[in-house]
């Protein structure tokens, strides 16, 4: 019943450490023109434009799409905000996709940023609430015991992340807009930098960034129309569970499972790891390459760290992951799940300069949030859906 | 004198916003049972999983969590990190080591600091226990707690332990 | 380790503060606005249509489309607008005394600056009574700068 | 465009404060009420979509635990606005208009108390300008007070009458937090609080959850319940620059009237989301609605404004005057942002 919907516009802001030459407004207007300008759009051809951001701590302003709205051309129009945590990035590009698949709209705005130099993102996350003492150190505190279960059950090699950092590390120098760029990074220099929250290292963790990501979703007719190629949108699929209950996996979400092997149902894929050409998938460290390889159905449980080991994820192996440097090398929080699904765009669309795989065909787009538990993902391709 | 200084780029703009925060009716149960020294979780209506703390619901059945009962203070760990890092809302000296603990009776882990054993010696599946502080320190916290120390049991098979990780 | 101390017995609350001096990049356009403000002037910026916004932004409300960098000096002087008179101010406000929040439409603007002005009674409030700034002693680059508005006359 | 109707709809008796329970124990028992009368199975339900922010709980991913009330085992299908329920009613909507589901349990959620709330509406302006001036919601909306009545659109007695109405209304609401009998004569007498507001041109600070189930004609139409048809939705958003906008009108709210096709035929009731007695006003001259639409049956947002709610609550409670019978055709509307800055639109019918 669904319409076919393509993305027809990309765009990314550079990212970086401290965007000290732009306000938030100017960050977002820097994706959405890249965006408009790839889809040969202007703001008066949008009918809709979808905010995502993670916690408006990050920049001490509540619902900030409603001052920001009108930078995007959103005066007079429908606008919506999304926040599912850390997924968000993601679930913001299927709300808009929804938009136009719904057959409400023809062609969407769609923009995730944060610009975590405004305050501090270990402050942000954590907020310090009475009667509770906090205990867990971030995000790397919080994950960290879950890397150490999975090390566990898989009896994984413990090199494992450090092979993952580097093949990111190595794919972020080929993106012009990567905010972490080691030029002449080693194994020796991953494995030696500092144990943060054992048994994750500094090399092995994401940065915080400042950034935004812009896609403009357009309806069949556009798609068909655009002069740049579209990447038509074959499925999009969201899951979540709670936190914390009993008997809870948090290592292996049942989530994630379900929500990629129902993702990949909707797109009639039935063996992903042959049919998909690529994945962009959210790794903010580098354990979680192996563990989202079992929780995507790409490998047999406890057996994804082999993909790594292998060589099947880089650049030239028969599944690469994670082609853009992923969010390893660059994390504006609420932007991070867009630009998964925008580089999975990127690469069907054969947009990828030098981190384009060649021939890629079909690409998967994947983020996720929370403590494991919020997913959205999505899968693009060069031709629409039969 | 204007045209000499640097043009302006950035400005500060502090934030504070107050609040009176109130935890609900079970995390007050379990608030009001620690100040006494007791660990008190709650079971679930619908299944009868023991959930500490709660936070007043079983998130996989959706139904309340009323029947309370005490826990013993001994646990096993699930799985731990060591901390290297700072962490703005932390006052533990670095490193330190968290562990997911599932205390004896309970169905869920929580998060408490491991201590009095070198950090190369705590392994999942390893026995500890509370370590209290002094009771005239007792406040309405978990942080009554000061720390789970290793006993002298023999560790839990990971096998048994999977479903908690 | 008491983290907490319990305001009554009847139910358990703790004060909880959200406290940040947030870092705010201004960019090309509010950076210029700011820099004007802390030099003694009001700059606004003219879009493609060819109204004046005050506060300039770097895209006109309207369509959407970047403005250039086409600043033009208005005011200091403005028209009110609107008006709402604060009797009994927060300790969030800029001033500790009754005082107006306004729109203020500078000369030669096309829109109107929220800001706050000061006359000390509600009775010397009118819509459409003209205001100049009072400038901050020590003027940093930022809204405060203009520390309130006054009746013109008495500038 | 599917044909999709509210099904059920519960809300908590709507309060000053919600001392003791916490955003988890407010929504179970409401969730599990409005899931029980959809007489759709719990696990049947499509898509799962709420609304809040986290300001008003003073806690960065305060959504996340909310989860823990609605029975997300084996996991479901969700998303969260940082909006006002009424856009998750929009984007679960959406989601059954894509064909992807056939129905959807929308939520929204708040503790207003804990708080200091038109403090806290500080931080939704822009933060370069106007935050450092610290505009509290109060004032905003006072600054359109006196556009309207500088214009001559509405006088105080008007606008205070608009306040005796609602509240005289609420009396027949059990959920409300703010009724009575109010003589328009006295509310004149009593001081500004900030000119040109009183007291009574003002919301009061309201704690409060809303929950609702909406699904496809085959899915609503089951023994259990009365469904209320969805006819049209739209949204549309202002300028939030409060100078760059004509404070007299609501263009936001004209054309998303416009869209949900609310002059297509005759309105019944108006439940309409003013927090501010003069919105009220502008809002009924933006939908163009005649003298004779009864207006907040409810009470609307002057009898109680479960921030994050209130909007979703509209909608809830125009539906449950429809499945009443005490109307045939209705218009719910939901408002988000400084000074009415975004505003939905939803028309029902029985």
């Amino acid at each position: 019943m669904a319409e076919h919907a393509a993305v027809i516009g990309i765009g990314q802001t550079d990212f970086d450490a401290k965007r000290l030459d732009v306000s938030q407004v100017g960050l977002i207007r820097e994706a959405a023109e890249r965006a408009l300008a790839d889809a040969e759009l202007d703001w008066k051809d949008i009918d809709a434009v979808v905010v995502g951001k993670a916690p408006d701590m990050f920049e001490g302003v509540m619902m900030p799409e409603l001052f920001l709205a009108e930078a995007l051309g959103g005066v007079g129009k429908p606008m919506l905000r999304v926040h599912t945590a850390g997924s968000v990035g993601g679930s913001t590009a299927i709300v808009a996709a929804n938009l136009v698949q719904s057959g409400v709209h023809e062609r969407v705005l769609t923009v995730a940023y944060e610009k975590q130099s405004e305050s501090n993102a270990m402050w942000a996350l954590s907020i310090k609430m009475p009667f509770t003492p906090t205990m867990v150190a971030g995000a790397g505190g919080f994950f960290a015991p879950l890397i150490r279960g999975y090390m566990e059950r898989s009896g994984a090699p413990e090199d494992t992340g450090i092979r993952v950092a580097l093949k990111d590390r190595l794919n972020a120098l080929k993106n012009p807009v990567a905010h972490i760029k080691l030029p002449d990074v080693t194994f020796e220099m991953i494995q030696n930098s500092p144990m943060l929250w054992d048994p994750v290292r500094y090399l092995e963790t994401c940065p915080s960034s400042d950034g935004a990501c812009a896609l403009v979703i357009g309806s069949e007719k556009h798609a068909r129309a655009a002069s740049n190629p579209p990447a038509w949108i074959h499925a999009t699929n969201m899951k979540t569970e709670p936190t914390m209950f009993a008997g809870r996996d948090q290592v292996m979400p049942r989530a994630g499972l379900e929500c990629s092997a129902e993702l990949y149902k909707k797109a009639g894929i039935s063996d992903p790891r042959k049919e998909i050409d690529c994945a962009e998938i959210y790794v903010p460290f580098s354990w979680f390459e192996p563990m989202w390889m079992e929780n995507l159905h790409f490998a047999p449980q406890n057996q994804g760290w082999k993909m790594t080991y292998e060589g099947a994820t880089a650049l030239d192996g028969d599944l690469p992951v994670n082609m853009s440097g992923g969010v390893l090398s660059t994390n504006a929080i609420g932007a991070s799940g867009m630009v998964r699904f925008a580089e999975a765009a990127m690469q069907v669309r054969g947009q990828a300069g030098e981190h384009q795989i060649e021939g890629a065909k079909k690409a998967l787009g994947h983020a996720y949030g929370g403590g494991s538990q919020y997913f959205s993902m999505w899968i693009v391709a060069d031709q629409p859906l039969q | 004198m204007s045209e000499e200084r640097e043009p302006v780029t950035r400005i500060i703009t502090p934030v504070r916003v107050e609040y009176t925060y109130t935890p609900g009716i079970a995390s007050e149960r379990f608030l009001r049972g620690v100040r006494e020294g007791k660990l008190l979780g709650a079971a679930c209506d619908s299944c009868g999983r023991v959930y500490i703390p709660s936070r007043g619901a079983c998130p996989r059945c959706a139904s309340p969590t009323s029947e309370f009962r005490e826990l013993s203070d001994k646990g096993t760990v699930i799985t731990f990190c060591v901390v290297r890092v700072p962490a703005a809302n932390i006052d533990v000296p670095l490193p330190y080591c968290t562990a997911n603990i599932l205390l004896d009776g309970a169905d869920i882990s929580f998060t408490g600091l491991i201590q009095g054993c070198p950090f190369e010696d705590v392994r999942i599946g390893m026995r500890v226990q509370a370590v209290w502080r002094p009771e005239s320190e007792w406040g309405f916290g978990i942080g009554n707690i000061e720390h789970f120390t290793p006993i002298d049991e023999p560790d839990v098979p990971f096998a048994k332990l999977k479903e908690y990780s | 380790m008491a983290d907490t101390t319990p305001s009554d017995d009847e139910g358990l609350s703790a004060p909880h503060v959200l406290e940040y001096a947030y870092k705010r990049s201004l960019g090309p356009v509010l950076g210029r606005f700011f820099t004007g403000l802390r030099d003694g002037k009001i700059e606004g910026i003219r879009t493609r249509a060819g109204r004046v916004l005050v506060p300039p932004s770097e895209y006109d409300p309207e369509s959407g489309e970047s403005t250039d960098e086409d600043f033009v000096e208005v005011g200091p002087s403005g028209t009110v607008k609107t008006w709402a008179w604060v009797r009994e101010p927060r300790k969030t406000h800029p001033l500790d005394h009754p005082f107006a929040f306004a729109l203020i439409e500078l000369d030669g603007a096309d829109t109107a600056l929220m800001h706050v002005v000061d006359t000390g009674s509600e009775a010397a409030m009118s819509t459409g009574m003209r205001v100049s700034p009072r400038w901050a002693a020590e003027p940093v680059g930022c809204i405060q700068d203009i520390a309130a508005f006054i009746p013109e006359d008495s500038a | 465009m599917r044909d999709v109707a509210i099904v059920s709809y519960a809300q908590t008796p709507y309060v000053r404060s919600e001392r003791d329970r916490n955003e988890v124990e407010m929504l179970m028992p409401i969730i599990d009420e409005v899931v029980k009368k959809s007489g759709i199975p719990r696990h049947d339900i499509g898509f799962t979509c709420s609304g809040s922010t986290d300001y008003l709980a003073g806690q960065s991913f305060s959504f996340v635990m909310a989860v823990d009330a609605v029975g997300a085992w084996p996991p479901i299908k969700e998303s969260h606005v940082e909006m006002d329920g009424a856009w998750a009613l929009y984007e679960a909507w959406i989601k059954i208009q894509c064909g992807e589901v056939d129905s959807a349990l929308i939520f929204s959620f708040g503790r207003s108390s804990m708080g200091e709330t038109a403090e806290t509406m500080t931080l939704q302006t822009d933060p370069y300008t106007m935050a450092p001036l610290g505009p509290d919601a109060i004032s905003m909306a006072a600054l359109q007070a006196r556009s309207g009545l500088d214009a001559g659109l509405y006088s105080e007695r008007d606008m205070a009458e608009v306040a005796a109405r609602n509240r005289r209304n609420a009396l027949t609401n059990p959920e409300a937090q703010l009724a009575g009998e109010f003589d328009v004569e006295a509310l004149l007498e009593a001081p500004y609080r900030v000119s040109p507001l009183r007291d009574h041109d003002c919301p009061p600070i309201t704690d409060g959850a809303a929950a609702m189930v909406i699904a496809t004609a085959d899915v609503a139409r089951n023994p259990s319940n009365k469904p209320v048809w969805i006819r049209g939705i739209d949204h549309r958003l202002d300028s939030h620059q409060l100078g760059s906008r004509d404070l007299t009108r609501s263009p936001s709210t004209e054309l998303a009237g416009q869209k949900a096709g609310v002059g297509a035929g005759k309105i019944d009731i108006a439940e309409l989301h003013a927090p501010f007695t003069h919105q009220e006003i502008i809002l009924k001259n933006a939908l163009g609605l005649d003298e004779d639409v009864r207006i907040n049956p409810s009470g609307g947002a002057l009898a109680a404004n479960p921030m994050m709610s209130a909007g979703l609550a509209r909608i809830g409670e125009a539906s449950r005057q429809i499945a009443g019978g005490a109307a045939k055709r209705a218009v719910a509307h939901a408002t988000s942002g400084p000074c009415l800055q975004q505003n939905l639109v939803c028309v029902l019918e029985g």
